[in-house]
């Protein structure tokens, strides 16, 4: 059986080369992970909820209602893709591609383990900062597209949300960045043997995680969902895979801003007796359970509180934390 | 790919489809969309010439940094206008604007 | 030219008739200017069912279940201010016992009600588990009101001279478990919601309510006291066993949409004190009133009687030839004059705030249609 | 001064409401589930519990006389009867009891008013049905046939 | 068991492919930018092409500009380009047609231009310094900004600055204007 | 406030005579009766100068609304207070599809109130801002709370039959 493995494998490594090999195996490896990783979450996500409500939640299908999340995706797929009239037709379309786009780009740089990184990037803090802006300009693109009065209200407020909570997020991530005296993540990562960031920085992990949970629309943040007022936001008239797509790359932003802030603050994959990815691993989900917790616990916010509480309190806090951390660093050392 | 001459054509090209939308367009929007492709062209140039003849390579990467930092000046002073003058005119085309006098 | 070219930014949003904040078919017709609101004109009547036309249709008894069928949500109150009202004009004495029966049932419907309220509100500001944890207390409610009136939602309890059951001991068993259980909930409740940073933000100082408007409004219940009035008709014009129990009326101060959430929370405490000593006091007896017939008839005249429900002030107006059939039953219902407040409340807020204010006036639509 | 203490003074206090709610509900997870898994688990009935009405069964089958107290009183009108006389002298008895459940509200009224304390609330709730007219019934032949069957 | 594709999809081919793909999306983006009449259409091809010269810079060495090209120009000039679009609305308004003239004398003008400096490009002999630094460090970046540049690097962030203050301001007092005077009139 | 207090009140300044009615069978403390010829030109008066006083005085509008006695209509106010259990009741005779003053300009609560009667009962309300229709459609031509009004199909609902054999 192995022998007819490897056997195949040399095949391919000389039929294609190990370049465009490491290329499709890479892609393919991405892809399945984002689809089992949002599958996972979004069974966590209902678990958690129910859990929280006094509620058992999905039960039925599978092991602990596991495969029930497989099911409603057949049921998605299965569904009429409908394209209102006076939408625009080419966007409309375009734009659930385009959002799923840029949140598999990060998966480049992700540092699972020491070695797994597809590339470990000397800048790759920036390529995921970079493309999480990309995002928002497809959420835009399907707002304005599908043509309909909730659809713009919930992508402008998405995207005026988006562009706030930017701010703090990088100017966080900043201070850890001068800490580690780096942008690539691996030397984050490295700088944190003896001690995580969380430590040194507290009030940039929280900023950062305040931050992140805006930037991916979750609750308390979800103003561009909020469907006491606007319905489904920005992709009130998507059904079907399209609406599936939005919802995998939700899930899969979630899972790289949780990456990211495991990579930044919580140590990355280090940890004791077990290997690095399952530590990795281990702490997104953790955090991700945190963050659906929050979810399950906030009333929303209303839209001009949320864009002061931006303005008001996280920008002038992270300013002052780079601030203090960037005077510390130069008379440390 | 390796050749200062191909990046200086792309470089060109760009900044021809930028002039020629700026020229052609009649809504402000437009035009500072063509300024920015025109501007995008300038860093390529930059780019390209600290890559393969400038002694420092740092400095072209710093003229292309001020670069951004002047289109999103540029960018966030044009976009304020336009949104007064549309407030005024209802209207973004460039050949109204002479309604603004008086 | 340039005038010509000037147009308002005003557009119109139809909030409702399906929408998911609006809690039944109601349509608002916002006219807004961008985020705010200029101008709100609610549209009501979508569930129309001419209850009072029906009441001229059929005879005294025969409307008792129509009772439970206009405010759902505390159906037994009203259930319970017919029963008053026919009974106030008949001249018939209830058994005490009897009247003991009703006040438990009708404050446990009062606190169910409240219930939801809070929970539907929280839903509207984007809570969803507050919602659940309240369904749970009212589930409890209801499985204890389902034990002695055999239903979950339109009891049709109460009868004119007495009540349609006596009380067993799961019913008994389960108001005395539930009581301290929804004093825990309650506390949680406080600190889940009631001192959560974005709830206050998002209540505190939104639409608030001066007490002459709410007079000249004629709102009444909750929204009004809420305005730092001390009007419950529990306590202006008693009637039942009310005078006999003893509890407070909690006032508001500044007559904002949190006012109107917390003076609800502090009623639910006081309905479980009414509960209690009801409890207590509860007197043995027969459950119905010795020669009264199966319809009665009120003797010719006009009579009025004005009960607490949950929402405020219920009015029934009764007009009586002597006959088996009603002349005229006029109802007073309290969110008709509440949501006739809202135009007044909404001008000027956000979009976003329309929600916490018509989530804060605690509507019934269908109450309001009858 | 003044000012930045009440700053630092809001974001500590509000940040420290929202971790006691996020206790609330951390607790509450782990507190056991209050839904009932409707197919498998059923909740006990209430003593009270009223179902679609039916006769009572009795050794000589139902005790109706079709007096038609309840259909005069019913607010929704379903109900119909109608009776025959075996012979001059008998009591009447009610041959058909027609009732529409598909508009019955259930109030109860039907059994408090009868006479004959010949009708009961059933204990059905799982009364779903594919059309409303299926809602039409005859309880005296819904008795005979309860007969026949045990 | 012959390497024949392998042949093919060496390094260098997928390079060159990639600076296609690159060079396609800098191109089709500037026309999509450029010539549809739906102004959301050409703000999308605007931000297509800047993603394309990001991988102009990859392909120029410096990943770190191809980073924040996608960051500012897309991340944030391109939204808030959108965001204008959406506030003014004028897709109720119509579209005015074009005026040949003007595009023929656009097309004449920028082809001319075209012309002349291409010529001026293919027949310069360009000449490397003599001396050339090795280092494409960020860190060396930020040493040369807040050293040699520092002076440019302040004066940028004051020119920022006040052009986001001044935005604003343009933005809300000729608003608030506006607003006054419809009032006046009403 | 006393309903002897009230009564005064009334006799001096509006010149009517409300009786005294017992509380405690129906529910109501004082009642009004506004009859007759005095209808159209006086009541018409009265009633708003009655409204203003009732504000005046510390009342709150409950409810306005009608009844149909097939000879006339009688158009019911009731005011109350939030002191203490004082409420007092103004019948005035109406006739069908005649013509009421609104008390819209005196308390807000009137104006719906004032719709709903105009809506069950087709009285009119001089004065009113607003007077369309409320709980019913805009375009419906009939007044059902009157005694003479059977429905009918085109009003909607279905109409209950049970014949079965």
């Amino acid at each position: 059986m192995t022998g007819w493995l490897h056997d195949t494998w040399q095949w391919l490594l000389a039929v294609f080369g190990p370049v465009a090999l490491a290329l499709v195996v890479g892609l393919v490896a991405v892809l399945v992970w984002v689809q089992v990783n949002a599958l996972f979450l979004v069974w966590l996500e209902r678990k958690v909820a129910a859990h929280i409500q006094l509620r058992i939640g999905p039960k039925e299908v599978g092991p602990f209602g596991l495969l029930q999340t497989v099911v409603d995706g057949i049921k998605l797929v299965s569904k009429e893709l409908i394209t209102p009239r006076p939408a625009n037709w080419v966007l409309f379309v375009l734009s659930p591609l385009l959002v799923f786009t840029p949140v598999l780009l990060p998966f480049l740089v992700l540092p699972f383990a020491p070695s797994l990184p597809l590339r470990d990037l000397n800048v790759g803090l920036m390529l995921i900062f970079a493309f999480s802006g990309l995002n928002v300009l497809a959420i835009l693109m399907g707002g304005w597209a599908s043509n309909n009065k909730y659809a713009l209200l919930g992508a402008i407020r998405s995207v005026a949300q988006n562009v706030a909570y930017e701010i703090p997020l990088l100017l966080s991530a900043m201070s850890v960045v001068i800490m580690a005296g780096s942008l690539r993540l691996g030397d984050i990562v490295a700088a944190q043997e003896g001690m995580w960031f969380v430590v040194y920085q507290p009030v940039a992990a929280i900023l950062y995680l305040v931050g992140a949970t805006a930037e991916t629309n979750r609750a308390p943040f979800d103003i561009p969902e909020a469907e006491s007022e606007l319905v489904a936001g920005f992709h009130t008239e998507y059904s079907g895979m399209r609406f599936g797509l939005f919802f995998l790359a939700e899930y899969t932003n979630m899972f790289v801003v949780a990456s990211v802030a495991i990579t930044l603050f919580f140590g990355g994959w280090r940890g004791p007796f077990l290997p690095g990815v399952w530590w990795f691993l281990l702490k997104v989900y953790l955090l991700i359970f945190v963050v659906m917790w929050v979810r399950w616990t906030f009333p929303r916010l209303r839209f001009d509180q949320l864009m002061n509480f931006a303005w008001k309190y996280m920008i002038p806090i992270a300013l002052l934390n780079l601030l203090v951390t960037a005077l510390v660093m130069k008379l440390v050392g | 790919m390796n050749s200062l001459t191909v990046y200086l054509f792309v470089a060109l090209l760009l900044f021809c489809i930028g002039l020629f939308g700026l020229l052609q367009r009649r809504s402000l929007i437009g035009m500072l969309i063509s300024i920015e492709l025109m501007l995008n062209a300038a860093a390529i140039n930059f780019l390209a010439f600290n890559r393969f003849l400038a002694p420092d390579p740092a400095v072209g990467q710093i003229l292309v940094l001020f670069v951004m930092g002047i289109a999103a000046a540029e960018a966030a002073i044009a976009l304020s206008l336009i949104l007064a003058l549309f407030r005024r005119l209802r209207s973004i085309n460039i050949e109204q604007a002479h309604d603004l006098r008086g | 030219m340039l005038r010509k070219t000037l147009i308002h930014d005003t557009f119109y949003l139809n909030l409702g008739p399906q929408h998911p904040s609006t809690h039944g078919v109601l349509r608002l017709l916002l006219r807004l200017e961008g985020e705010r609101v200029v101008e709100c004109q609610p549209v009501i009547g979508y569930s129309h069912r001419g209850h009072e036309h029906m009441a001229q249709n059929r005879s005294w008894l025969q409307f008792l279940p129509n009772t439970s069928r206009m405010d759902y949500l505390s159906a037994l109150l009203y259930n319970h201010a017919y029963c008053l009202a026919v009974e106030r004009a008949c001249g018939i004495t209830v058994p005490p016992r009897a009247e003991y029966i009703r006040v438990i049932c009708a404050e446990l419907n009062r606190i169910a009600s409240h219930l939801l309220w809070f929970g539907a509100y929280l839903l509207d500001l984007g809570a969803f588990t507050p919602f659940l944890y309240a369904f749970d207390d009212r589930e409890d409610i209801l499985a204890i009101l389902g034990e002695v009136t055999g239903s979950r939602l339109t009891y049709c309890y109460c009868r004119f001279g007495g009540v349609a059951r006596d009380l067993n001991q799961a019913f008994l068993d389960g108001v005395r478990a539930f009581i301290p259980k929804l004093r825990r909930r309650l506390k949680d409740y406080h600190t889940l919601v009631s001192k959560n940073v974005i709830f206050l933000n998002r209540t505190k100082g939104i639409g608030v309510m001066s007490p002459e408007q709410a007079r000249d409004y004629a709102v009444t219940g909750p929204n009004l006291r809420a305005s730092g009035v001390n009007y419950d008709v529990r306590k202006a014009e008693p009637y039942s066993v009310y005078p006999e129990l003893d509890f407070e009326v909690p006032l508001g101060e500044h007559g904002d949409c949190y006012d109107r959430y917390y003076v609800r929370l502090l009623e639910m405490e006081q309905s479980l004190r009414i509960v209690e000593q009801a409890l207590e006091r509860l007197p043995s007896g027969p459950i119905r009133a010795a020669g009264v017939e199966q319809e009665p008839a009120p003797p010719p005249g006009a009579y009025h009687f004005a009960y607490e429900s949950a929402r405020g002030q219920l009015g029934i107006y009764l007009v009586s030839d002597g006959g088996r059939i009603p002349v005229r039953m006029k109802w007073r219902v309290p969110s008709f004059s509440n949501l006739s407040v809202l135009p007044e409340l909404l001008a000027g807020t956000l979009v976003a705030d329309t929600i916490a204010i018509l989530g804060s006036l605690d509507l019934v639509i269908p109450e309001i249609d009858r | 001064m003044r000012a930045l203490w009440e700053y630092l003074w809001g974001v500590l206090s509000g940040a420290w409401s929202l971790a006691a709610g996020m206790g609330v509900t951390l607790r509450y997870m782990l507190q056991p589930v209050a839904t009932v898994q409707y197919p498998r688990q059923r909740l006990p009935l209430p003593e009270a519990f009223r179902g679609p009405i039916r006769l009572r069964a009795f050794p000589d089958g139902h005790h109706c006389v079709a007096c038609g107290e309840c259909w005069r009183t019913c607010p929704s009108g379903v109900i119909k009867v109608q009776g025959l006389k075996a012979q001059a002298k008998d009591h009447n008895r009610a041959r058909y009891f027609f009732i529409d459940f598909s508009r019955c509200s259930l109030c109860g009224l039907c059994v408090e008013v009868c006479p004959q304390q010949a009708l009961a609330f059933s204990r059905e709730y799982e009364t779903v049905g594919p059309s409303r007219y299926l809602g039409v019934k005859d309880l005296i032949a819904a008795l005979e046939q309860e007969e026949v069957v045990p | 068991m012959t390497p024949v594709m392998a042949h093919y999809i060496r390094p260098e081919v997928i390079a060159y492919a990639c600076f296609g793909l690159v060079l396609l999306l800098v191109f089709a983006g500037a026309l999509i930018a450029v010539i549809p009449k739906n102004i959301i259409y050409n703000v999308f091809g605007l931000a297509t092409s800047l993603i394309g010269v990001a991988g102009l810079f990859i392909f120029l060495g410096s990943e770190f500009l191809a980073m924040m090209e996608v960051l500012i120009y897309v991340g944030a000039i391109a939204i808030a380009i959108v965001f204008a679009i959406m506030l003014s609305q004028p897709m109720h308004l119509q579209i005015p047609p074009r005026w040949r003239p003007k595009v023929i004398f656009s097309l004449v003008v920028s082809a001319v231009v075209f012309v002349s400096f291409g010529v001026l490009v293919a027949h310069t002999d360009w000449q490397a310094a003599a001396v050339r630094g090795g280092s494409w460090q960020v860190r060396r970046l930020g040493e040369l900004l807040l050293t040699r540049y520092e002076l440019a690097f302040e004066l940028i962030s004051l020119v920022l600055l006040v052009a986001i203050i001044g935005a604003i301001i343009t933005a809300a007092a000729l608003g608030r204007a506006q607003a006054g005077r419809e009032e006046e009139e009403a | 406030m006393r309903p002897g207090q009230v009564k005064e009140l009334l006799a001096s300044a509006l010149g009517v005579e409300p009786r005294e009615t017992d509380y405690a069978a129906c529910g109501c403390h004082l009642r009004l009766e506004l009859a007759g010829a005095q209808v159209v030109d006086l009541a018409g008066a009265q009633v708003v100068d009655l409204a203003r006083l009732m504000k005046v005085e510390g009342f709150f509008l409950e409810f306005i609304t009608a009844v149909d006695f097939d000879t006339h209509l009688e158009l019911v106010y009731s005011f109350t207070r939030h002191q203490e259990p004082l409420r007092l009741q103004a019948a005035v005779q109406v006739e069908r599809g005649g013509f009421a003053p609104s008390l819209a300009g005196v308390f807000a609560a009137a104006d719906w109130q004032e719709r709903e009667v105009y809506d069950m009962f087709g009285i009119v309300f001089a004065g009113h801002p607003n007077l369309k229709r409320l709980l019913l459609p805009e375009d419906a031509d009939f007044h059902p709370l009157l005694r003479d009004f059977t429905p009918r199909p085109e009003h909607g609902g279905d109409v209950v039959n049970l014949e079965m054999g």
